[in-house]
């Protein structure tokens, strides 16, 4: 049988991370348990929400280089005034979701390419971010903190907590109607708004619901750390292209995959964990993390030609 | 007029005028569609037979003249077209091709919402498919860019005649046969009878005139943004058509009379199973390639062209040069102007020391400007303002640019109209006479019976060899049908 | 009695020469003491990237392959305290040092930043006592580092008033990005008289002060080899006098065998403090001396130097 | 004149920069332009080699970027200065060396990406955690210092312009008629567009997208080699700045970010601009928070006024 594109988008990811995990295993027995799991993927966890978010902003062909600096904002705000005072909280936090939907407005209305309202955003979140925080502190709201410390019996919070975010998301985007009309703007937006749709509206809804996905990826976060700083995710607008890459998503045409986003998100945290596992002179530590990416793609190439689905690009 | 007076007027364009810069694309035209009739609409390339749909549809406002729906005149827009039941399929393909086909039926129908609205969907588009292409073998739960492009287009078909609440009052067909074979196109003209009899009306854009004239009820002629003719069907033949058109009726080209030359070929493919054919090609030759949409042509053509151009290598003299079906595909490039779509395959004889020679390029450009009569008032236009006949004539002009002994030809015929189709051959036939051989991939069975020789496929391999007088309608249909089609 | 105990070092970031001084350091003394069975194994581990997550992670795999203790360069001192907590609940002694961590159950050994920022302008005072314009580089911002140095500064400007910050860039501790952001600013700064720094960034200012062909100010340095060889050959040309001071990159070595001695069931206080290392005019050459071509100032230390600088907090 | 301005869409980042320029001078009455200029040219100079490496890539369509730039320049840097060693008679040596080394990582990337079908932004990525432990390997760090010819000519002028302005302008100008008058600029603009149309209108597509990525890390190799003997030795985090900053130049220029339009003017007044931003900014004494703000900020207001791809009509 012939598998659908859209099949095959998730199936190669969840091989890699699966073929990723038996080695880990191999490798520290000890991490195949209760706590192993947890101390393995629990930090995956505001990835994979800043995976999804990118991804929805991927989804109608935009990019966001703003995510690690939004994500960090939303850690600093989480840190202090949704910790100190939680109304000003939510109510700055609902103010910057707003935001980003304004962004998908403006980026519609007057045809401006996304990467650079998102870079130029960057700049706006982190500075927001540093005036809250010249100095790491502040400390997670105690719901956040018991929220991401909880032990679920039998599978570990980070295990639950990916599989409720990969479930959620794929309703979402792969099984609602909103959700298809975003990927629709992705594939042909000129036939969703041949159709009827305020393609406007789309958009702004699709970065409104990116905003809250990374607000949640910060509040995770810092659930987690404690506390937040300034720089706390930048990095995080790398790792969630990369891994809505490593899903199987695509930078235009509207090509997600919210499973594939998650399992993305996981294969990266694996990957870099797989690392410390292996004992490799400091020199090139950071050497063999890029050597694990390569390796877990290759993969995906050897089950791509098995599957003999190779269309000449 | 007088037999559609009792119909009720379903749209009404009237004194619309629309222009893109100097080009006036509309001046003045009027269309008026009335309830259980189907209208034929009918021009050049570039008449503003696109254009005028996007006016009624709603997609483009006119600068003058007005379009009202049933008497409801309130400020169009897409919304209100829709609001009174026109659908339109247009020319290039519109649906999404990441989505699966219910999710594309989601997105057209807006009322498909509710619960299990992915099965209603497949359910909905697979009953419409089956009534109009009985026998088609598209799964519905697909993702559209797993399609072919004519499983595309009937997908596109039938989603936007289905109906989930209300059924549909008018239903635009822009070239909606383009890329379909004679047999489905034959399914999707019977269909379009019935729909009208049971009170829908149609309005279908051709440039096949067989279709016009044997579907139609009232025909409508349009020439540079006018309507030129607004007249029963049954008035019309198809002299009188391409005449009204403001083409020159030729009668049908006798069939060349092609002499071997040298008995080596220039291309041989050796059969890849016991079912398959050697394909072989001789220099001067206009070789066909038929049979049913689907079967292997275009994967044949895509072959042959990958493995002759290399894909590392610049090279000074290409071997051979494609003709792109698909131009969205594999054809334009978007972001250029005509021009520069035009010269990039013969850039390397337009250009010394790797420096490309602006001057040369134009006057070159300009050359097949007038060749093949590319209708715009510069080449420096974008590719995007052509119409779409006129953006395939480009392509054309692309490859017969290059000093490739060898054209590949992928249904290149698509919407282009028939002064131009017939201008096109008469190039063809030229360039074969001067050792030019074409491979010609055509739905189209006029197109077929042009050529010296035809491959007929099926099935992905070649299932029969026409060589001369053979080559004709019954045989080609008799081979592409034979054999293993018990189902 | 450590001997089957294993030791890991965690560091964020290993990009700049004072990094590298460390790791080197580190490698040098846990192999001697690894060889002589002082400990069974004291691995270093290295995040690509300088970030709180990544090494948040990496401690949270640390306490997976069942190491006893952790020395730790923190990328933050906050942000890191879950993971903390996580291997202290293992049973895990965690020692932090140079980028130290707030969580309770950890051990620091921390230098007094804000002294380190406060030295600089005491050290003006007493060389210009007119005072004058100063020109300020900072670190990363948004860095605790950078927020206690620039803490110290303005203190220290507070006490003195005749000294007056009249620009502040952030270089971000690095030669290149300092020469960039002051070479922008420098067209517009009225005489400067001093460039107070962070470490790191000395070189890059003196540069941008010669480009711009603008009199060289008393430019602190922050004991790169570099610096400390431009200082030479200014000293030699014109009697420049400055000072240079940072924190050495062999502190890892005392953490190192802070842990080992807690290890051994040792009481330590869990807040230490070591001095920065400071260098001047008199004692340039023999530090130049010293130090290694391109690199840093640095000192190791011994088992004993640990105990002393343990029992003299005591 | 609307059409002719808006067909030029680096105007606007030269408009920004002047306005940003006059709004600098102003604060020392007019006598700090000179020097200002000076340092905006020669800072601006690094961006802008870079930047053209990075536009070549980023011409070749969607999800084409080089990650890998930031490492290359820190290797060639490094390698570079410890081969010279201070002596005048290896600077053409090292020269040499750092060119070959970038094309080494050209060719690795591609490698990557072709070979082992890994997008390019995961590919590029995972060579420059390789190449950055290469980087540490070869001399743990040390900063050694550049030839004294070699220091010398970087960080003087010619008739008042900076020598290494002139190196960035010479290059300019040369990857202008690469772009817009020989054969290869309509092969990448074509490629960008649609790699399947240009594979079937005859271009050699892989040929082409493989030099264009050994083109972009030569320059970045070059552009290492240069301010590591401008700024008095390499250091192992020299690249750092130009990984956000070589994407930045290519699109606040107007470079089309999805591929397949282009433009060499634009990169100068987004360097430029990007310079004088901060610099204004530094002078007028903001704090880092306010600074980052105004910078975002100021970014989203060149675009706005650019106003993006005019209407498809
Ligand atoms: N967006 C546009 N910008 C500029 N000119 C346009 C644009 N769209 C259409 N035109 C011009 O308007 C005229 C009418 O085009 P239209 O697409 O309606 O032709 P058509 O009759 O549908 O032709 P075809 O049979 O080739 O599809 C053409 O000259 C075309 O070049
Ligand atoms: N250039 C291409 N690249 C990738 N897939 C292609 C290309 N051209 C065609 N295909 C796909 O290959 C499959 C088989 O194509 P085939 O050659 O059978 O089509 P065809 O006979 O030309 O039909 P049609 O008349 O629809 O063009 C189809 O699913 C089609 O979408
Ligand atoms: O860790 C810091 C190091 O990275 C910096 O360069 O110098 C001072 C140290 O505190
Ligand atoms: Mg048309
Ligand atoms: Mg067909």
């Amino acid at each position: 049988m012939k598998l659908s594109s859209g099949a095959v988008r998730t199936i190669l990811p969840a091989v890699s991370l699966a073929v990723l995990l038996a080695a880990v295993f191999y490798m520290q027995p000890r991490a195949m348990s209760y706590t192993g799991l947890n101390l393995l993927f629990n930090l995956a966890v505001p990835i994979a929400l800043a995976t999804v978010a990118q991804m929805l902003v991927m989804a109608v062909n935009d990019l966001d280089l703003s995510m690690g600096a939004f994500v960090s904002f939303c850690a600093c705000v989480t840190a202090t005034f949704l910790q100190a005072s939680p109304a000003i909280g939510i109510l700055i936090l609902a103010g910057a979701i707003a935001v980003y939907a304004a962004l998908g407005v403006v980026i519609h209305l007057r045809q401006l390419p996304s990467i650079v309202v998102t870079l130029g955003m960057s700049f706006v979140w982190a500075g927001l971010a540093v005036l809250m925080l010249p100095s790491p502190g502040g400390a997670a709201p105690d719901w956040a903190r018991a929220l991401m410390t909880a032990k679920p019996p039998y599978v570990p919070m980070a295990i639950v907590a990916s599989l409720v975010i990969a479930v959620l998301t794929h309703v979402l985007v792969m099984r609602s109607t909103f959700g298809v009309l975003i990927r629709g703007v992705g594939g042909n937006m000129r036939s969703v708004e041949r159709a009827g749709w305020s393609v406007i509206g789309i958009r702004a809804g699709a970065y409104a619901l990116a905003g809250f996905f990374a607000m949640l990826a910060g509040i995770a976060l810092v659930g987690l750390t404690t506390s937040a700083d300034a720089n706390i995710a930048l990095r995080y607008t790398l790792l969630s292209i990369a891994g809505v890459i490593l899903g199987g998503g695509e930078f235009v045409g509207g090509r997600v995959s919210p499973v594939g986003a998650v399992i993305g998100a996981l294969t990266l945290t694996l990957a870099g964990s797989f690392l410390s596992f292996m004992r490799i002179s400091p020199d090139w530590q950071i050497g063999a993390q890029g050597a694990i990416l390569i390796i877990v793609l290759a993969m995906r190439l050897a089950l791509n030609r098995m599957e003999k689905r190779e269309k000449g690009r | 007029m007088d037999n559609a007076v009792l119909n009720q007027e379903v749209v009404a364009a009237r004194g619309v005028k629309v222009a893109f810069g100097a080009v006036k694309a509309l001046d003045g035209a009027d269309l008026v569609i009335r309830s259980g009739e189907c209208v034929g609409l009918v021009g050049h390339n570039g008449a503003g037979k696109s254009t005028i749909v996007n006016v009624i549809n709603g997609a483009l406002s006119p600068q003058e003249g007005s379009v009202a729906y049933g008497g409801d005149t309130a400020s169009p827009g897409i919304a209100r077209a829709r609001a009174n039941g026109v659908r339109c399929v247009f020319q290039e393909l519109s649906l999404c091709p990441n989505l699966t086909i219910a999710e594309n039926a989601r997105i057209m129908h807006g009322d498909l919402g509710g619960g299990r609205w992915r099965r209603r969907g497949i359910d909905l588009v697979s009953k419409q498919l089956s009534d109009i292409f009985p026998d088609h073998r598209i799964d519905c739960a697909s993702v559209v860019e797993d399609l072919s492009i004519a499983e595309r287009q009937m997908v596109e078909i039938a989603i936007n005649f289905a109906a989930v609440s209300a059924a549909p009052k008018l239903v635009i067909l822009d070239e909606p046969t383009s890329s379909l074979d004679a047999a489905l196109a034959g399914q999707l003209m019977a269909y379009v009878r019935r729909f009208v009899g049971s009170g829908g009306s149609v309005l279908l854009i051709s440039h096949i005139l067989g279709e016009i004239l044997s579907t139609s009820d009232r025909i409508v002629v349009m020439k540079d943004g006018k309507v030129v003719a607004d007249r029963d069907a049954r008035q019309f033949d198809t002299r009188r058509l391409v005449e009204t058109m403001g083409s020159v009726v030729r009668e049908r080209a006798e069939r060349r009379v092609f002499g071997r030359k040298r008995r080596t070929p220039i291309l041989s493919v050796p059969a890849a199973s016991a079912s398959d054919m050697r394909f072989e090609a001789f220099e001067g030759e206009i070789i066909g390639l038929a049979g049913l949409g689907g079967h292997g042509q275009t994967e044949a053509l895509l072959d042959l062209y990958l493995s002759a151009n290399s894909n590392w290598l610049p090279v000074r003299e290409p071997k051979m040069a494609f003709v792109a079906g698909d131009r969205g595909l594999n054809g334009t490039f978007p972001l250029w102007s005509i021009l520069k779509n035009l010269s990039i395959s013969s850039l390397k004889t337009l250009s010394s020391r790797n420096l490309i020679d602006a001057e040369q390029e134009d006057r070159v450009s300009e050359g097949w400007k007038k060749r093949i009569e590319i209708r715009t008032p510069n080449m420096h236009n974008p590719i995007l303002s052509l119409s779409g006949g006129n953006q395939q004539k480009v392509l054309f002009a692309r490859a017969l640019a290059t000093s490739a002994k060898v054209v590949l030809m992928d249904d290149p015929m698509r919407g282009v109209d028939i002064g131009t189709k017939q201008e096109v051959y008469d190039i063809l036939r030229a360039e074969a006479e001067s050792g030019r051989t074409f491979i010609w991939y055509s739905t189209e069975m006029d197109e077929i019976c042009l050529c010296d020789r035809v491959y007929v496929f099926r099935d992905g391999t070649i299932a029969a060899h026409l060589t001369g007088e053979d080559v004709s309608e019954e045989n080609v249909l008799a081979a592409s049908f034979a054999g293993g089609e018990a189902a | 009695e450590t001997a089957d105990k294993k030791i890991a070092l965690s560091n964020n970031y290993a990009g700049n020469s004072w990094r590298q001084a460390m790791l080197t350091s580190w490698d040098k003394i846990t192999k001697e003491a690894v060889s002589q069975g002082t400990v069974a194994a004291a691995d270093a581990f290295t995040t690509a990237e300088n970030q709180a997550t990544e090494q948040a992670a990496q401690i949270q795999n640390l306490i997976l392959q069942g190491y006893d203790a952790i020395v730790l360069n923190a990328a933050s001192p906050t942000a890191l305290n879950g993971a903390v907590k996580e291997a202290c609940d293992a049973g895990i002694i965690v020692v932090s040092f140079d980028g130290i961590v707030t969580e309770p159950c950890a051990w620091r050994i921390a230098v007094d930043f804000k002294a380190m920022g406060e030295s600089q302008i005491e050290y003006l005072a007493k060389k210009m006592p007119g005072g004058g314009n100063l020109l300020e580089i900072r670190g990363l911002a948004g860095v605790s580092v950078d927020d206690e140095i620039h803490a110290g500064i303005q203190a220290g400007v507070e006490k003195n008033p005749q000294f007056k910050v009249a620009g502040s860039v952030n270089g971000d501790w690095a030669q290149d990005v300092a020469q960039r952001a002051v070479a922008g600013i420098l067209p517009s700064l009225p005489e400067i008289a001093a460039v107070v720094t962070q470490g790191g960034d000395g070189y890059g200012a003196a540069q941008a002060f010669a480009a711009a062909n603008r009199p060289i100010p008393t430019i602190i340095m922050g004991n790169r080899e570099d610096e400390l060889r431009w200082w030479k050959e200014q000293k030699d040309a014109n009697g420049y006098e400055t000072m240079s001071v940072s924190i050495a990159p062999g502190v890892s070595t005392l953490a190192f065998w802070v842990a080992q001695q807690i290890l051994d069931g040792k009481d330590v206080k869990k807040d230490l403090v070591v001095p920065f290392l400071r260098i001047d005019q008199d004692n340039l050459e023999e530090n130049l001396e010293n130090t290694e071509k391109g690199g840093v100032a640095n000192v190791e230390y011994s088992l004993e130097d640990a105990q002393k600088v343990i029992s003299a907090e005591m | 004149m609307l059409n002719s301005l808006s067909g030029k869409p680096w105007i606007w980042s030269f408009a920004a920069t002047v306005i940003v320029w006059v709004v600098t001078v102003l604060f020392t009455g007019g006598s700090s332009s000179l020097g200002l200029t000076q340092a905006a040219l020669t800072f601006a100079a690094f961006s802008v080699v870079v930047g053209i490496g990075q536009m070549f890539v980023i011409t070749l369509g969607p999800g084409n970027i080089d990650l890998s730039v930031p490492a290359t320049m820190t290797l060639s840097g490094t390698v570079a200065l410890k081969v010279m060693d201070v002596q005048d008679s290896m600077i053409l040596l090292g020269l040499i060396l750092a060119i070959a080394i970038g094309i080494a990582i050209g060719v690795a990337n591609f490698a990557l990406i072709k070979l082992l079908r890994i997008p390019p932004i995961i590919a590029t990525l995972s060579m420059s955690f390789i190449v950055q432990s290469s980087a540490i390997w070869t001399n743990r760090g040390l900063r050694i210092k550049p030839p004294e010819a070699l220091a010398d000519f970087s960080t003087s002028y010619t008739l008042g312009v900076p020598n290494v302005a002139i190196v960035a302008a010479a290059l300019s100008v040369i990857a202008w008629v690469l772009l817009e008058k020989t054969i290869y600029g309509r092969w990448i603009s074509a490629i960008g567009q649609s790699p399947f149309a240009a594979r079937m209108a005859g271009i050699p597509v892989d040929g082409t997208r493989f030099i264009t990525y050994v083109l972009c890390a030569v320059l970045a190799s070059l552009c290492g080699y240069l301010l590591a003997s401008f700024s008095g030795g390499a250091a192992l985090n020299m690249g750092a700045e130009y990984l956000l900053m070589s994407i930045a130049v290519v699109v606040i220029g107007g470079t089309a970010v999805a591929g397949g339009n282009s433009n060499v003017p634009g990169i100068w007044g987004a360097s430029l601009f990007m310079f004088l931003v901060v610099s204004m900014l530094n002078t007028y004494g903001f704090g880092a928070g306010v600074r980052l703000i105004l910078t975002g900020l100021i970014i989203i207001g060149v675009i706005l006024a650019a106003g993006g791809k005019p209407a498809a009509r």
